[in-house]
């Protein structure tokens, strides 16, 4: 089975610690922000110039000048600051983002990602997804360990032109969770209903599974 | 100091075909909607335009892609727009496309007096290809050139006739660094208001960077994306 | 996410003898007077001061001078201090000179994470002795290194317990770009409000950028140059 | 005789043009600020974070928070803006400041300047002058045509440490007025009472004199 997109950001929550300042990239990284421990206080930064991004705004009450990242409508927390995008990009650049999740179409086991274009199909553009994983300190990726068609997105090299180099630090799919360390993915936690067996036979790039991997508790 | 024009035709006067444009705003969000109507009347052409998003098919820059006004587009993220989709693939359009953040520093180093700088993002991807690298403290970077335009194009929430000018929430985005890269910079805003009415220590972009500025009109400020939750 | 302590000595606590500190200020106008006075009581010493000026003899850096705890001074003009002068002249104080504009760009690339940038001023001068030159467009300049810090110290006006910060008229001047700077950051504020009471459009330094902030007391504020008209 | 302090104040405010950004030196530069003429309007910069610099403000109402680049009290005035030292000398790298007006040492007559430090004697450093010098697009020297010591000022290479280097382009003296081009000092006013033979006497750098060198007007 493996979990649901909700699932994978509900995993993700747990990653956060108290002070974090943290970058939601679009997609399921967004659906973090619906799972933050109690007890634990992190500021979302969005990186149009944001710090202290609140949660959607009451219907009626959206404000074309105050959006996300994605576009979305949001709002401000006390203690939100706003700043221009150079601001922006410059604390993340500096270090300052703890950590950073976003999507991917595909994370090789060196830690390379690609998620911003298709050769001939797809012109998007990288958006701050380039800045955002050259910088921040610990990047995890969110997304589903395989493609439509049933291929693998866990790879030895990426085949899609690279956001970045040796950046990711984690990954956690709808099957498991995935430090990458030099031998490659390293599973630390299967999806409940999820074997092992399941996760070699859809992970392309070099797989470590140690003796303790667990079952993923929420 | 009066930099105050009429109307958006007027400040765009200066503007001709093949210059080179910058024009504030993330996606929809910070939009000069009025100086980009004036431009489609005015049908200037064969532009290059510096903006992170390229608009929506029929608002923001779509409507100049529409009348196909823009040779080329430097931006970061273009999706949502079919008919710029179409010109891309059909080659038609130039289209760079750079990291968000660099193309940021790029256009804030010109404002700066920076010719260049050393930014991190892209190493080792195609967007590395031709350019300088060099590692400092072990760290690979890229050479970036700070980014120049014939004019820049920005909206603010208030303005004043020495061209000073105050932003509203995200919609401040990459407003204030073009602002700085313009050879003439170009500020429309929702509400000019007297000089002296804005408190000097809240200005964003201090006028010395605008050149003509004027009060615009009939905003529809569009919302790409209306999310919203309930009460309770 | 509550940044404040109680006071400047417990802001200042992980300092250590041979640290290298950034301290705020332009003269005597906007500098951190009690982390200073916190220092001159901790004792440290061996220090490495980034900082526009080295105070007056008996006020600001000054203080830090006469205890010798400074090693060596990073600054843009260090005029009207008889001490520093002697300590200078004896040999018992480095210093670097470095022009006002690079000193301030080289915090700020340090907060923007940029590790050099290309800088016009001192090319052709003893400044540039040392330093890589290269030509951009017809012109010389000097590549110019980020500053790093393992501390930085600021004085704001109004800041909150998550470290945003707005700093008075030209009390601003070096203390936003070393706010972004320092490994740590430290920020006295001369009113410490409650979280949401800073609007968010008008933070100068957001509290990302700060550690420890805590409510600062007894401000002198000297006037170096007390200048005045009279009525009529 | 020669003009006093004021007087060459006086002469150069008529360098001032309508819409100029101006940011004048301490000394006799800040003086030029007393005599800037009817109908011309000037926005005053101090690189310490202010443009519209207003007049200083009336006693008793000094505030430790607003001071020049010299560190005098002084005031703001409507549309004034402040802003950090980046953004101040972001400005003036940029160009975006039309008029420089500053003292010197020594101005060689290639347009090099010295006014910073005197090796052995003197080492206040070198402030935000080398930045202005440096970007400045316009740069007017004001400064006694001799030193104390009755030695010009003017001369064909500076002794002590350069400030900057073929960047002045006008130089305002008790004695006359002088533009700086290809073949040196071109004397275009003379100071009323001063002969040309006392400029040609105490300029010791390559000196041009028009035949039609005017007295100067106030």
């Amino acid at each position: 089975m493996g979990l649901n997109k909700e699932q994978i950001a509900q995993r993700i929550a747990k990653e956060l610690q108290n002070g974090f300042y943290v970058n939601l990239g679009i997609g399921i990284p967004t659906l973090v922000a619906n799972y933050i421990p109690d007890g634990v206080n992190v500021v979302l930064q969005s990186e149009n110039g944001l710090l202290g991004m609140g949660p959607f705004p009451f219907e009626g009450e959206e404000d074309a000048d105050l959006i996300n990242a994605g576009k979305q409508t949001i709002t401000t927390l006390p203690g939100s600051a706003f700043f221009d995008s150079a601001m922006s990009f410059g604390m993340i650049r500096a270090g300052k983002v703890d950590l950073t999740v976003l999507g991917a179409m595909e994370v090789a086991d060196n830690g390379d990602i690609a998620n911003w274009k298709i050769p001939g199909k797809m012109v998007k553009g990288m958006g701050g997804a380039m800045d955002l994983v050259a910088a921040a300190k610990n990047i995890i990726v969110a997304m589903q360990h395989t493609n439509p068609k049933g291929e693998s997105k866990l790879l030895s090299k990426c085949t899609l032109p690279l956001t970045g180099i040796k950046c990711v630090k984690k990954v956690v799919t709808d099957l498991g969770v995935f430090d990458i360390i030099a031998d490659g993915f390293r599973c630390l936690e299967h999806a409940p209903g999820v074997t092992l067996d399941e996760i070699k036979a859809k992970t392309a790039g070099r797989l470590v599974i140690d003796d303790d991997v667990k079952e993923m508790v929420f | 100091m009066n930099k105050v024009v009429a109307n958006a035709d007027e400040a765009i006067k200066g503007i001709e075909s093949g210059m080179t444009l910058m024009l504030g705003g993330f996606g929809l969000c910070g939009i000069p909607e009025n100086c980009i109507a004036a431009l489609v009347r005015k049908g200037v052409n064969n532009l290059t335009c510096i903006s992170n998003n390229a608009g929506v098919d029929d608002f923001g820059i779509g409507l100049m892609l529409q009348q196909k006004q823009v040779k080329k587009m430097i931006s970061s993220y273009v999706g949502e727009n079919a008919e710029f989709e179409r010109q891309l693939l059909s080659g038609e359009l130039e289209v760079e496309l750079i990291p968000q953040g660099t193309l940021a520093t790029r256009c804030m180093a010109s404002g700066y007096g920076m010719p260049a700088v050393y930014l991190l993002a892209g190493v080792g991807t195609e967007v590395a290809e031709g350019k300088e690298v060099r590692n400092f403290n072990g760290k690979d970077y890229l050479l970036e050139y700070a980014f120049d335009s014939d004019f820049a194009i920005v909206k603010a929430w208030k303005g004043d006739a020495q061209g000073n000018l105050v932003f509203k929430d995200t919609a401040r985005n990459f407003n204030p660094m073009m602002a700085m890269a313009g050879k003439i910079t170009i500020a429309e805003v929702e509400e000019l208001v007297p000089v002296g009415e804005l408190h000097p220590n809240e200005i964003h972009t201090p006028g010395i960077y605008v050149h003509h500025i004027f009060q615009g009109k009939d905003y529809e400020k569009r919302i790409e994306q209306r999310t919203t939750r309930k009460k309770n």
